[in-house]
């Protein structure tokens, strides 16, 4: 037994972490966010050939064959830098189709997916007469004799996506080339600029439906949503507390600097308690996603709902100790806030991620 | 305790809600500029003793007896029509009152009628990049140049700069004398040569905040309030109506009913938010520390009024940390009610502070990471904490290496 | 408009303090609560004499005819003295009988609970198949033919009570002269020793319905408990936070001053800032319950929610602040610390009455 | 990551699961008092190899290579049937592992066997009151006298003294020397002349704790653990040790548990307790946190048995503050399910402490005021924050006074 990375799963996030580092600093990181754009193509381009366009795709389709686990750990990673890349509709597009295609979809478009040529990602939340939904059984667009008619919001990455998995009406999900006609896509201005979000209406456009998509496998593509949400945060939120504690140490005031404080050092000091242990939580939800199927659903709800709820904790505080200077445009906590923010309302709140523990608890 | 008013107050109540009916105007004035029917209503109401009620009459105040109640009486009144009484300025909030309590007749003469008219915009040059909660570390400095000070340095966190046609600030006129004692208050013209102002965005896209460069900026030696090394002080008088302005408990009880507002409105799981029970005791948990700040407003008005201030030092010295934690509650749960929407930027009518701030997703993302903004206006949290602890409760000071 | 107190009810608070100071010093509490009687007869009698066993009684009927907030005052300060007197039962009883009373039962018994002559209390939990309910309005106790039967929990000072006012069926109230045959007796072990609580069993037990109870007036006497509960809270978390700031001052470590590390003043700090305020908002519920009878019912609940629970967190920083020595029985803590648990709970936890307060709100 | 174990593992897992179907014992041996029971299927498994493993055979353990693995499988799968193993006892958990790691073999061979097979118990002196957290502040004195120490002074939260044989503690030798380095490791008979032992009542009538007088106490210059002047150090061995023992998630798990019980079986408005949504969402947010510190925990182990625990400083540090804060969440939510029985005193049986905690309102407010002494424990929380913040976070020291 080991609740432990292995050396290779050590290796993979040092290799990223010097790579986000080098390639996608926070100097280039607020150009990409300036622009508005939020989308880093170079950095994409190193990434995919570092395989994570593939990351959990059979070598038979072009993939690397790696874990959840190891889909996470890239994760952290990015959350870590604010990377802006598709990564994350992309991975939950792959693992659609992985899980939910026919081997014909597969062969079609899981080497693609894997090699970059191209993007993915996903369309699940509706606004609707019940309110928003994220839940693909709760999803109100029609699919039917091949078109699909209906509106999402939140496709993340989604006006540069090439395919979109689309949650339909019963249940499952259906995927559709986004050059096909009748899908009008729509920009919106995104609070996380590193993850800009688009709207899709759907009027007649052509989709394939993904035939294995039973709700037990739609079920293991949102919780890799959810793990990758989590995982994210968690890199954020540890960033964050990296910065305020650099900060708290350059600093002075009154002629000390911040961290000797002992007000502020018990903060800091909270703060990483809240959030370093949490580590082990998210590893074992992705870890139940490979291999303990039965503890899987619980977990990636705990670990989305306590982890990304924490994290916001953690910016709070990052924020109060960083006193006015962390609330300007120019003060580099701002991305981390706000992909912070986004992990915790995609995909769900964790009040609502909560209440489904609860259900699936028994109790 | 007799929260009703007395007999006197009640009737002036009457009066002030029969004044109130002249508002809006009326006939040919209808058709003038908004900005002119304000001013001739607000005219009335100096006449009529309503507003501007401490300023002397000489500066186009009413120069009234001070009476809170009736301060109280006719901010309700003014507000529930909306007619324009007071204008909220920093000029007339800060500066006003101030240049009264501080400076020579001369400034007064030329500066407080055209602040509390709003026809003189002012912004305030107290923080700069390294002294935020401690400005006895400022740097700034102001030489003596014949008869004018030549300023050279950088403040920050000025709200309305652009605005403004007026500066006051603190600034170190005496580079050898102990940090506190060093540092003198100075008006300065926008307008001067050597200004450079640059707008600094916030995090949820407001731009209420400016950095002030000076390279050579000259003011004359008359603009100075007080004496040379008395800054400090001045600056206290000043602070005291900011630390007013910034624990108006009416701000928390407007957000708090749009909060219940939008929880009313917002379907979540196929039915209006606010009934769901997690929500409701949350909501309630959060009207206690709403109600608590209110009414502990209340109290302290009251106090106030009877001059008795010192009975009520220390909820007055919490408004600040009080009213910090209770947006944060407050502005929390409004990001669990809109859920998704919280993934989108405010746009600019929600960024842009209206009067009537846009009841949108998009306002509470701005209110929320507004809220986070909050521990630090007015001084951050921690130096809150300290004042408490040293002043209110005697604790001992901090150890310090000095 | 005056929104604070008058220079009677200053001075009414300044001689109760100081009375308590004299004659219920923390030793003498220690006494009584030890002896596990939870009741100091003397005291009693003293402050009966200032009149505070028909304090709100008019004087035709041999009160002092002052307000319920004159009441709260008073139990501000019984509370920041932990005083082990049978305060709050016989005040709940005096304005059952007050507000619900028949002029003749009124001419019977108000004059002798405001000289002390008789001890009043009030006995409304119940365990019923429902769950424990303290809402007259739940009450199962059945009161047929001036009889009455069935089983109180939690009457406070119970076995020192010679009339106790009854929830019965149908949500209205009895009075029961508890040395009528058949009503059994039994003394709890309380947590809060200072307010001994009693369960009683009635079999038979010849009682009078008060026959002014309606809804309204029975919610009167309700939120005349809650906002004393409030009062009682506020004074003892005074204490506990005025302790601690005693004890941070005195006791050193690593040769400084506790209340010097900037860690310990900020908890303080943060300790009399969530309670300090708190003390206008039991002000206006009782001011409510006085004059505003429109803001009565909702401000009470608001007040006991918000104010016992945080009075809880006070206590739980004073015990952080202690260390070891405050949890152990020869600290005074733990008086102010079960206090502060009693006013939490009886009548209702905080969660109950912010579940009531958002029905009230019309939500 | 690997939770499967190994075949190895899974073999020795099968092998344990065999063995433990001796347990209870069957026949003749049935009818034996219960410790004597306890002892003979004990001595079964020490011969197994699978009770005090990392005890030398010559002081009765079974000295079986480190394998944290098979340690925690054994643990497992006693605690499922209830087998007796090691004993839980701070002679077995800390006294003997501190004088295998610090003493002269004379000592280990005179206590080492006794303390793990619960012969010969064991208390801890380390805090006096006025050296809680501050242990270089001690001041109870050993002086040398012959060939023996003298001690006079008192000890304070020592658990279980009444029960004890020997105490092992912190005394001052060195007056002359820094606070430090004055403290010596002393070993001493709870029989001696001159010891007075006086319980202290908790404020949820536990009696845990005791406070120990010695008044000219001799004990032998031999009983010294390792030198004068180096019982600091000694005492960080058996820290870690204590350490360990308090941060035990199961603790937390079977509180947890337990809790989620009263909440199926309490009856609130109609309906389960658990069926409150607002009761639902709280258990889940504690889950969150109960979980975590499970996961760590296993982490924390899984790296400890690859000798990796470096990789894993971080989260050790914090299980004390983290499952302090938990303790905290989770006895507060049994308040507000209990209600009105949390008037009431818990009674003795509650206060026991019993292995088998009673299943009654009482037992969970004695667990809520036990969660407010948790912050105490083995270190005040504030000291915690300052070691995560100094040690792991690498923040500087607190600006001290000295």
């Amino acid at each position: 037994m080991d609740f432990g990375l292995t050396e290779e799963q050590e290796l993979l996030q040092d290799t990223l972490r010097s790579f986000v580092a080098g390639e996608s600093p926070v100097s280039k990181l607020r150009e990409i966010c300036d622009s508005e754009s939020g989308y880093d193509p170079k950095v994409w381009e190193d990434l995919l050939e570092l395989g994570i366009g593939g990351l959990i795709v059979p070598e038979e389709y072009g993939g690397v064959e790696m874990e959840i686990l190891d889909l996470a750990l890239v994760s952290e990673i990015l959350g870590e830098g604010s990377v802006p890349v598709p990564f994350l509709g992309h991975s939950m597009a792959v693992a659609a189709i992985l899980y939910a295609g026919s081997e014909e979809q597969k062969q079609k478009w899981l080497p693609v997916l894997a090699s970059g040529e191209m993007l993915g990602s996903i369309a699940y939340a509706e606004s609707t007469d019940e309110g928003e939904i994220w839940e693909a059984s709760q999803a109100t667009t029609q699919l039917s004799d091949g078109k699909l008619n209906g509106t999402k919001r939140f496709v993340p990455h989604g006006q540069f996506a090439d395919l979109v998995v689309v949650s339909v009406s019963g249940g499952g999900l259906a995927v559709v080339e986004i050059a096909s006609a009748g899908a009008k896509l729509e920009p919106a201005d995104s609070l996380d600029r590193s993850r800009p979000l688009s709207s899709i209406v759907f009027e007649g456009t052509p989709a394939q439906e993904l035939p294995n998509a039973d709700a037990a496998v739609v079920a293991r593509i949102r919780d890799i949503g959810l793990v990758l949400l989590a995982a994210d945060s968690f890199g954020a939120a540890w960033q964050l507390t990296r910065m305020t504690i650099e900060y708290a140490k350059e600093r002075k005031q009154f002629g000390t600097p911040l961290a000797q404080f002992q007000g502020v050092k018990h903060q800091i000091s909270n703060m990483a308690t809240d959030l370093d242990p949490t580590r082990a939580l998210w590893w074992y939800a992705a870890h139940a996603l490979d291999h303990i199927a039965d503890e899987s659903e619980k977990n990636c709800a705990l670990a989305k709902a306590h982890i990304t709820e924490r994290s916001m904790e953690v910016a709070r505080s990052a924020f109060e100790l960083h006193g006015g200077i962390g609330y300007t445009w120019e003060c580099d906590l701002q991305y981390w806030f706000k992909r912070a923010m986004f992990n915790r309302v995609f995909l769900g709140t964790p009040s609502e991620h909560r209440a489904r523990y609860a259900d699936l608890a028994g109790w | 305790m007799d929260l009703k008013l007395g007999k006197e107050h009640e009737a002036f109540r009457e009066e002030v809600i029969e004044f109130l009916k002249g508002w809006p105007l009326s006939g040919e004035e209808t058709k003038l500029p908004q900005v002119e029917q304000d001013q001739i209503f607000r005219n009335q109401a100096i006449e009529k003793g309503y507003v501007y009620r401490d300023i002397p009459t000489k500066y186009g105040g009413s120069e009234q007896p001070h009476d809170v109640i009736k301060d109280t009486i006719i901010q309700d009144e003014f507000r529930k029509v909306g007619a324009p009484g007071n204008i909220f300025s920093i000029g007339a909030a800060m500066v006003a009152p101030t240049l009264l309590e501080c400076a020579r007749e001369e400034l007064c003469d030329r500066f407080v009628e055209s602040a509390i008219r709003g026809e003189v915009n002012w912004c305030q040059g107290y923080s700069e990049p390294n002294a935020g909660s401690d400005l006895a570390s400022l740097q700034t400095r102001a030489e003596l140049d014949g008869d004018e000070w030549v300023i050279n340095g950088q403040k920050a966190w000025t709200s309305m700069a652009a605005e403004a046609d007026y500066m006051f600030g603190l600034f170190r006129t005496e580079p050898d004398a102990p940090k506190h004692k060093g540092i003198s208050y100075l008006l300065i013209d926008m307008k001067a040569p050597g200004i450079t102002i640059r707008p600094v965005k916030q995090i949820n896209g407001g731009l209420e905040f400016n950095e002030v460069f000076f390279d050579n900026v000259r003011t004359p030696v008359g603009m100075m309030v007080s004496e040379r090394g008395k800054g400090w002080q001045v600056s206290r008088a000043t602070l005291k109506h900011e630390r007013n302005l910034i624990g108006d408990p009416n701000m928390l009880r407007n957000t708090y009913l749009a909060l219940v507002e939008l929880a009313k409105k917002t379907i979540r799981n196929g039915r209006p938010a606010i009934q769901d029970p997690r929500v409701r005791d949350r909501l309630a948990e959060i009207e206690g520390y709403v109600t608590t700040q209110e009414y502990s407003g209340l109290r302290q008005l009251s106090a106030a009024a009877k001059g008795e201030e010192l009975k009520v030092m220390l909820p007055m010295m919490m408004n600040k940390l009080y009213s910090t934690d209770t947006a944060m509650m407050l502005t929390r749960l409004s990001q669990d009610i809109i859920g998704g929407d919280g993934l989108i930027a405010p746009n600019d009518a929600e960024t842009a502070m209206a009067r009537e701030v846009q009841h949108t997703p998009g306002r509470w993302v701005y209110e929320y990471t507004a809220a986070i903004a909050h521990s630090i206006a007015g001084g951050a949290s921690n130096i809150q904490r300290n004042i408490i602890g040293e002043r209110a409760l005697g604790l001992p000071r901090d150890l310090r290496l000095e």
